[in-house]
């Protein structure tokens, strides 16, 4: 899908052929903490061309956003910025004038932001922001702009631009906002395009063509610093890649190169956590433990707590970025170091009670623990119309076995979870859970069934009473606390806890303390705690960080492979779904439109939009590995 | 939302609102019942009254029928939009209402004009800037909520009225005698709507959106008119049924304390002197604001935020 | 006299207030520039005077409203039948002379000729006939100037400029009625063709102005009736009058209708608040027009019948118990008199004897508490009497603040000899409710008449409040009953003398009440305002007011 | 006066605060203030042992003096003694009009978002009509029914605040009722009796608690309103709406009477709301709505 090249929009050639666009050396950028500044940014060098895109990688908190936000003076108000050298083209970017800003901002450095369902203001038209831009920079004569915003939406191939100038940003897609946001941060022609984690809101198939269209401006000349957590997303559209953990580069080079062969362990381990083709039924994550990344008291490298390769030197002194090869520079001295290969999922760590629920499976059906047959739900618009949110959807969840189910947002995936659970009653169509009637059911007769089927949320601390420790949240799924004594519940909570890969410790805590990846494993600990048969996970690992993913992912492994539980697994991630799925279900406008074993969709998706779905999945850098 | 839509939600709000104006009236007419002594004996005023004029004057209003049937009576005239003579003030009661009525709007008005603006100047000068000026700008508007208006309109009318001359003490005519009032009544509610105002525009300044505007170039003043204001007007809006009680409630106090006519003193004297035709008059012009005010904030809300417009009514 | 040292305080306290007040409104405004003007300057026609009344009328009918204010305008608006000068004396008006038949029963009037009512109408003995029978109508519901007329039977026609006034019994203060505006006549045109609620927003009169507009509640605008020219031999100029337009502004609150006096926007304001008094005679552009009300002061009424004040000696001891020079001294700032009779001084009759006849003695309070039995104490330091503490009940109906602060001052006052005063402020309705029940103990009240007459209305036991009266407790003494009746119509003035000075003396040394203070009307003026005069019952005229340019 | 809290429901998602942290000075001295005006309305003795009531003429409308620190009023009495016996009053009908508002608005409220759609509808509706009556007329209503006095008052002001708790308990438990972890706890089988003692109602009425705090601010002004109007405590009872309505007729000659027992209005509810923002603001979770 070439792009065709711009008409009429004359290029700023770069002040000198080939010169840097982008010159930064010895950035840092500092936060008044609590006690004194601390840096989120050391020490941070880096260059752009016209016409190149660099994509600076790194887990949330690695200070990658603050690093391109400080390149057009919007790092935060409170934040300090100083560096040996920060140019843009001619001028010098350190100590400009608030007016100076202005000018660089828009005009000769464009931004653009994550959701611009939050990026553009819901209250004005969407054509009004792109003229704001124009206005400011007085790209156009006052009376030209309205035109001038049409033409800016065509050139970033949005359908109907008349309309769409004159409807609020609530009122477009996901895929045309976006597009809106970016000709509005494009508008004033600027030479420099900084797009912060441009396609994460986006679904799959939508993220594909708003990086073709990035691609086009590169084309054209654009230098592009795109910033993202997503290393599938950089494959497509980076020249050169930096990799960035705790304020540094710990790996910057060539991006085919860098992905091909990456030294540092950081890169290594994220590459590593990709649910890409080749790690089925392997473990993805090391198994080091959740540490988080942190400052690592007396200087050593940041990465050492968390590096399967770390040694005694690592924490003595922070190492430096070497060159490797062409333009390819490390801050890891144990680059040739043997990497330890991925290890099958554990079942050393079983519960005192396991045997329990493989025994209550009905042996008659074949292990099927639960099945729904012609589920249907619909719901009532403002507009009085009535949508059918869940058409006809049937399967079948067998014991110790993980159906997935995959659709984009708004295809009906969390409302067949709430049907499967109990909680919406379904217009039409049944589910039976262990053979018994579980949906449609009065909610008396079907409490006492309740603890054999469990749900694990997406946004755990919506899910917890804000009001209760981590003891009392996990405590509260063990049913009537009059069954036992406090202390035997005490230890029952932390042995769950234990289950989880949490410290017995955690019980006191507040969920509001503990970090995103933590609160999924206490989700996870409460959703056992009933002994379930089934497991529903409604987009479990969707906002958390590639590494955080990779060991929850296989937490969820290891607890499957002990418990034989059955898990409906929902997600909008083919990646996630390919690695944890058994069977998958793909649904689209409320529709199951394909299902099957997950090697032979995969192997012959029959489904046009099945298809379109697997192509969008970004082609892994890496072979495929034998199991 | 289109024409048919509109339409339907109008016509059930304004049947809603139907409902509560009569609600209103038929608990006026109840709490009247309950007020001590005989309604008609304070009637007739100073003068102890003979027996034979008592009579005579109840059954000319009608007090001797039973109180469903009196109530009755009463929701026909209104129904038929009369509602009823004064005793006490020997006129029609639309037209005591409506003399009274305009002075109250026109004070009501003024306050809220000159709340409006000071709020809207405050909160754009201090959100999210300037801290010393912040600080000492809130504090001042707590002290204006906190200080009761009677006490502030009775320090103001000694120092601009008495002791300098600057405007005139008395009576509601001529535009000088409305400054002071107005000024009273205003600063009751302008240091909400400062505190509201500037709260929503710190919260939207906090906002993408707004991050994107000036990474597109756009100026700090340019942002919080264009971008952080509109955000910050959704809940003042919410708060207009607040502010109407506010006003009204104001008025009464005010107006007793500048000696003004008004609605206020009005209602206060028909209770004092149960006069129930003027009570019940007030108590409908007080609910059918009411009920437009609430139709007013939910219809202004949509169109300040059309994203409301998908929300089922 | 303890008043004195209180005065001279807050003299020395004003004075710095009145510089400084002098010194701001140098070039201000007009009004307190203070141009002295020269007295003997002859009087000026034209100009609309600004008055503010502190009470706000319900109804402009004469016939119909008892209150002082609608008496203040009526008096512009209606002429009466005839005239009371300052001591008392009745004088022609619109009847050049008048005759009194033997058995006091009938009055022959003898109308003036050439008189013509403001909307065109001549004045005619039909005209006195049609006014007097709206007076008494049932529709009308008079409220006041009905009591005025007494055992009034009706009257005939003898000719177009005659006309005869019948009485059931002879009843000697008829012409002092006649003389007030409440008995003012109006055009029979208007009697005849307006509604009550017409009559009641626009008299029509023979008077020296004639009503413009009311505008409900704010003002009531008069303008010059040019063909007026039968004033009453008391007024000092004949013909229309000077000004050219009357506004009546009201406003019940003290500080801003006396702050409209000193801002200049108003001429002429009614009850000057007494502490502002003294600041007001210092300030060179404003003057002091003082006049005591005759009639009844402001009083305790006890309750003679039922309750703790049956015993005339607990009566005693409240009245001695209550030192009332100081408290009226302070609460007022010495501007107001002490009372000491059931009349004021300047009302006929007056008995003089009696001032300071019954001083401040708490020993003898305590004597007279002890000698009727209440010799226990309470907790709270209140007498007892078998076990019931000695409670006095005062219910009140939204009292203005001066009142309350005397309530409170002789509440202190009475506790100390251990009486304990229950004031309460009832709502209105309650206040008549508990009213028509008897079951209190003290009213306060004041009624305003050139009458010792009025007396008859709380002490005459036929003034029960079914007809109308303020016998509230229904007394009946016959000694008393007697005097009242021969001095109501006794045509000798030596022998009512006589009668009325029983009753008064009567009526103190039984503590049937106890007189606080003697009401005076306090109107401040700009000094530009001239010939400005207040009648026998203390209302301010206008006819001979004008004001310098 | 405000006739009905003016606020939007509190968020209860994962934004509330990390407990109270330190505590800026201004808060401090309002807290202290605070203090001083609670042992003012327990024990005025403490700060003055004349007697509010004792009625001496000849030292009428004095100035502040070292024995009448506030100077004297119309009828010799003591204004520093006055304002101190007066807190009692005025505070007991703010906490009393607000106790009322609470408990009558949160059951109200609780009722209307857990009883059916017509329960709901109808409570709803009442509460339209008592907004309809703007704060001080309602109260006017009332006292006229009532009569006059303290009781009466904090009755009247707390009917004026029903309508406006009771909208935000309803609106804060049906939040709660639609949140996940009452979706959770029904996925573990719990009765929905139990669901409601242990999760709806904490979490609708804990934040009324704050919401309380500054209705106190806003019934104390409507108090001191309603006793200038005359409808409050009744003479000789102190209290700092009448002596403010009497300061104004004196004002003229002496301004003492008309301003300390105003100041005294204004520090106290000035020192409640701030209590109250900074108990809102720890509660919402640092950047709640930075009301009062």
């Amino acid at each position: 899908m070439a792009g065709s090249s711009v008409e009429g929009q004359a290029r700023r050639t770069a002040d000198v052929a080939g010169d840097a666009l982008i010159d930064v050396e010895g950035l840092r950028v500092g936060f008044p903490g609590r006690h004194g500044p601390t840096d989120v940014v050391h020490d941070v060098g880096f260059s752009l061309r016209a016409g190149e895109c660099l994509a600076i990688v790194g887990e949330s908190g690695s200070g990658k956003s603050v690093t391109a936000r400080a390149l057009v003076g919007l790092a935060g108000r409170a934040a300090t910025v100083n560096a040996r050298r920060l140019r843009l083209g001619g001028t010098d970017l350190t100590g400009l004038s608030d007016k100076e800003w202005r000018r660089v901002r828009g005009g000769r450095i464009g931004l653009v932001l994550q959701d611009a369902l939050q990026s553009l203001d819901p209250l004005r038209l969407v054509g009004a922001e792109i003229a704001e831009t124009l206005a400011n920079h007085r790209t156009v004569p006052r009376p030209a702009i309205p035109a001038r915003v049409i033409e800016l939406l065509e050139q970033f191939r949005v359908p109907e631009p008349e309309v769409r100038a004159r409807q609020h940003p609530h009122e477009l897609s996901g895929g045309l906002r976006q597009r809106a946001l970016i000709a509005a941060a494009m508008a004033a022609n600027p030479d420099v395009l900084i797009a912060d984690e441009p396609t994460t809101a986006l679904d799959l198939s939508v993220q594909a063509r708003i990086l073709d269209l990035l691609a086009e401006r590169k084309a054209d000349g654009t230098a592009i610093l795109l910033i993202s957590h997503d290393l599938s997303v950089v494959t497509r559209l980076a020249d050169r890649v930096a990799v960035m953990f705790a304020g540094r580069f710990v790996e910057h080079g060539p991006a085919a190169e860098l992905l091909a062969e990456p030294r540092h362990p950081y890169t290594r381990e994220l590459l590593a956590a990709l649910p890409a083709l080749h790690a089925k039924g392997l473990r993805l994550s090391s198994a080091r433990g959740a540490g988080a990344a942190g400052q690592v008291p007396g200087g050593g490298c940041a990465f050492a707590a968390r590096c399967p390769l770390a040694i005694a030197a690592c924490r003595a002194a922070e190492p430096e970025l070497a060159e490797v090869g062409a333009g390819h520079s490390v801050r890891c001295p144990r680059t040739a170091e043997p990497w330890p290969g991925p290890t099958t999922p554990e079942v050393s760590r079983r519960p005192s009670w396991t045997a329990a629920p493989a025994g209550t499976v009905p042996a008659g059906n074949g292990g099927v623990v639960l099945a729904a047959s012609g589920l249907v739900k619909s719901f009532r618009s403002p507009d009085r119309t009535t949508r059918r949110v869940v058409d006809d959807v049937s399967f079948e969840l067998t014991a110790g076995e993980t159906h997935g189910l995959i659709g984009e947002s708004g295809a009906g995936k969390t409302t067949v979870a709430q049907l499967v659970l109990g909680l919406l009653e379904p217009d039409a169509g049944s589910v039976r859970l262990l053979g018994q009637e579980w949906s449609p059911a009065r909610e008396a007769a079907r409490r006492p069934a309740r603890r054999q089927i469990q749900l694990v949320p997406q946004d755990p601390m919506a899910a917890f009473d804000p009001r209760y420790p981590v003891g009392a949240v996990i405590g509260e799924a063990l049913g009537t606390a009059g069954s036992r004594t406090p202390r035997r519940q005490k230890a029952e909570v932390a042995e769950l806890l234990e289950l989880v890969g949490l410290d017995e410790s955690f019980a006191a805590r507040r969920p509001r303390e503990l970090s995103g990846g933590q609160r999924q494993r206490v989700a996870i600990a409460r959703a056992l705690a009933p002994r379930p048969a089934v497991l529903v996970c409604d987009e479990p690992v969707s906002a958390l960080d590639v590494s955080v993913q990779a060991q929850i992912l296989d937490l969820f492994a290891d607890i499957q492979a002990w418990s034989g539980v059955a898990m409906l697994f929902i997600s909008h991630d083919l990646g996630v779904i390919y690695h944890v799925s058994d069977q998958i279900l793909v649904m689209r406008d409320a529709r199951v439109v394909e299902s099957g074993r997950v090697e032979d969709v995969f192997a012959r998706p029959r489904h046009p939009y099945t298809r379109e779905l697997i192509e969008g999945l970004p082609r892994s850098p890496l072979p495929p590995r034998a199991p | 939302m289109t024409g048919a839509e509109t339409a339907r939600w109008l016509g059930q709000r304004l049947a809603l609102g139907l409902l509560v104006v009569l609600g209103a009236v038929t608990a006026a007419f109840v709490a009247f019942r309950f007020m001590p002594g005989n309604p008609v004996r304070v009637l007739l005023g100073a003068a102890t009254p003979t027996q034979a004029q008592l009579n005579q004057l109840s059954a000319q209003l009608g007090y001797d029928k039973p109180a469903v049937v009196q109530f009755g009576d009463y929701l026909w005239q209104l129904l038929h939009g009369n509602l009823g003579y004064s005793y006490q003030e020997q006129q029609p009661v639309a037209e005591l209402i409506g003399s009274q009525l305009a002075a109250t709007v026109e004070l009501a008005a003024c306050a809220l004009v000159l709340a409006l603006g000071g709020a809207v100047l405050l909160a754009v000068a201090t959100a999210g800037r300037w801290p010393f000026a912040r600080a000492v700008s809130s504090f001042l508007e707590l002290v204006a909520i906190s200080a009761p208006s009677f006490w502030v309109g009775v320090l103001l009318l000694e120092v601009f009225s008495f002791r300098l001359r600057l405007l005139p003490a008395i009576g509601s005519s001529g535009p000088n005698a409305l400054v002071l009032p107005a000024v009273t009544l205003a600063l009751s509610v302008v240091g909400v709507f400062a505190q509201v105002l500037r709260a929503g525009m710190e919260q939207a300044l906090g906002e993408p959106f707004v991050l994107s505007s000036r990474a597109r170039g756009t100026g700090q003043t340019a942002i919080r008119l264009r971008h952080a204001l509109p955000h910050a007007l959704v809940p003042l809006i919410t708060l207009t049924g607040w502010t109407l009680g506010q006003l009204l409630s104001g008025a009464v106090i005010i107006e007793t304390v500048f000696s003004r006519q008004g609605l206020g003193r009005v209602l206060d004297t028909a209770i004092v002197g149960r006069d129930l035709p003027v009570i019940e008059g007030v108590t409908v012009v007080s609910a059918v604001a009411f009920a437009l005010a609430s139709i007013g904030v939910d219809w202004l809300s949509r169109t300040v935020d059309p994203r409301l417009r998908l929300v089922a009514v | 006299m303890p008043g004195n040292s209180l005065l001279s305080l807050y003299r020395a306290r004003r004075v710095w207030l009145a510089a400084a007040l002098g010194a701001v409104c140098l070039g201000l405004t007009a009004a307190c520039g203070g141009s002295t003007t020269s007295a003997a300057s002859a009087p000026v026609s034209g100009g609309v005077l600004t008055y503010v009344a502190d009470q706000l009328p319900t109804c402009l009918d004469p016939a119909v409203s008892p209150y002082d204010v609608v008496a203040l305008i009526d008096r512009n608006i209606v002429d009466s039948l005839v005239s009371q000068s300052d001591n008392g004396s009745i004088h022609p008006w619109l009847a050049t002379k008048w005759t009194i038949s033997p058995d006091g029963k009938t009055y022959t009037f003898y109308l003036r000729s050439g008189v013509k009512f403001q909307d065109g109408t001549p004045l005619t003995a039909e005209a006195v006939a049609a006014s007097l029978a709206h007076v008494v109508a049932k529709s009308t519901g008079s409220e006041y100037a009905s009591s005025l007329l007494g055992p009034y039977t009706g009257t005939t026609v003898v000719n177009s400029s005659t006309i005869e006034v019948h009485l059931s019994q002879p009843y000697q203060p008829l012409l002092q009625g006649l003389s007030t505006p409440y008995l003012g006549i109006q055009s029979p045109k208007a009697l005849a063709s307006d509604t009550e609620a017409q009559l009641c927003e626009h008299p029509v009169g023979s008077g020296p102005f004639s009503l413009v507009s009311w505008v409900q509640p704010t003002s009531v605008t008069l303008k010059r009736y040019a063909a007026y020219d039968w004033g009453p031999p008391t007024a000092v100029h004949t013909g229309p009058a000077y000004l050219s337009g009357l506004t009546f502004l009201f406003d019940t609150n003290d500080a801003s209708r006396y702050g409209s006096l000193t801002s200049g926007q108003a001429d002429v304001i009614a009850d000057v608040p007494p502490l502002d008094v003294s600041t007001l005679k210092q300030t060179s552009g404003l003057g002091l027009l003082s006049q005591q009300q005759p009639g009844v002061p402001y009083m305790l009424a006890l309750n003679t019948e039922s309750g703790p004040l049956a015993d005339e000696r607990v009566r005693e001891a409240l009245m001695r118990s209550l030192n009332l020079t100081q408290l009226v001294n302070s609460i007022y700032f010495g501007q107001y008199q002490r009372a000491w009779s059931p009349l004021g001084p300047t009302t006929t009759d007056y008995d003089p004897s009696l001032a300071d006849s019954w001083p401040y003695d708490p020993a003898l309070a305590n004597q007279l508490l002890n000698e009727a039995g209440w010799t226990g104490r309470n907790a709270a330091g209140y007498r007892t009497k078998d076990g019931k503490p000695l409670v006095v009940y005062w219910p009140e109906d939204n009292p203005r603040q001066d009142r309350v602060d005397l309530a409170l001052g002789m509440q202190a006052e009475a506790k100390q000899v251990g009486i304990d005063i229950d004031y309460a402020n009832l709502d209105q309705g309650a206040f008549f409710q508990t009213e028509a029940s008897g079951k209190f103990d003290v009213f306060d009240t004041s009624w305003v008449r050139d009458d010792p007459s009025i007396l008859n209305h709380f002490y005459n036991p036929d003034q029960t409040i079914e007809l109308g009266g303020a016998n509230v407790w229904d007394l009946n003494v016959p000694e008393l009953t007697a005097w009242l009746n021969n001095a109501t119509s006794s045509s000798s003035a030596a022998a009512r003398q006589q009668d009325w000075d029983h009753i008064q003396s009567y009526l103190i040394s039984n503590a049937i009440m106890i007189p606080v203070y003697v009401p005076t009307t306090l109107d401040g003026y700009q000094a530009s305002v001239h010939g400005l005069s207040s009648a026998s019952d203390g209302e301010t005229e206008f006819y001979d007011a004008w004001i310098a340019k | 006066m405000s006739a009905s809290v003016p606020l939007a429901p509190l968020s209860l998602s994962d934004r509330a605060g990390a407990g109270i942290r330190a505590v800026s000075p201004a808060v401090a001295v309002a807290m202290l203030f605070l203090l001083l005006i609670a042992v003012a309305a327990l024990w005025p003795g403490v700060f003055t042992n004349t007697s509010p009531n004792a009625v001496n003429p000849l030292v009428a409308l004095r100035g502040p003096s070292a024995q009448h620190p506030f100077g004297t009023d119309e009828l010799g009495r003591d204004i520093f003694s006055r304002v101190v016996y007066g807190t009692r009053t005025s505070l007991g009908v703010g906490l009393g009009a607000t106790v009322i508002g609470v408990v009558c608005g949160s059951a109200a409220g609780i009722i209307a978002a857990t009883a059916g759609r017509a329960v709901d509808g109808l409570l709803m509706r009442l509460c339209d009509i008592m907004l309809a009556f703007p704060g001080l007329l309602l109260a006017l209503v009332v006292v006229a029914a009532l009569g006059p006095g303290s009781l009466n008052a904090a009755i009247a002001i707390g009917v004026a605040l029903v309508p406006g708790f009771a909208r935000l308990v309803r609106a804060q438990a049906l939040m709660i009722r639609g949140s996940d972890y009452v979706k959770a706890a029904v996925t573990f089988g719990r009765r929905p009796v139990v669901i409601y003692l242990q999760h709806v109602l904490p979490n609708a009425i804990a934040p009324l608690l704050v919401l309380a705090t500054i209705g106190v601010g806003s019934s104390i002004v409507a108090a001191a309103s309603l006793s200038f109007l005359g409808l409050g405590p009744q003479p000789p009872s102190p209290d700092w709406g009448s002596m403010l309505a009497a300061g104004q007729d004196y004002l003229s000659v002496s301004w003492e009477l008309a301003v300390f027992p105003g100041l005294a209005v204004t520090a106290t509810v000035v020192a409640v709301n701030v209590v109250g923002g900074r108990l809102r603001r720890a509660f919402e979770g640092g950047r709640g709505v930075g009301w009062f």
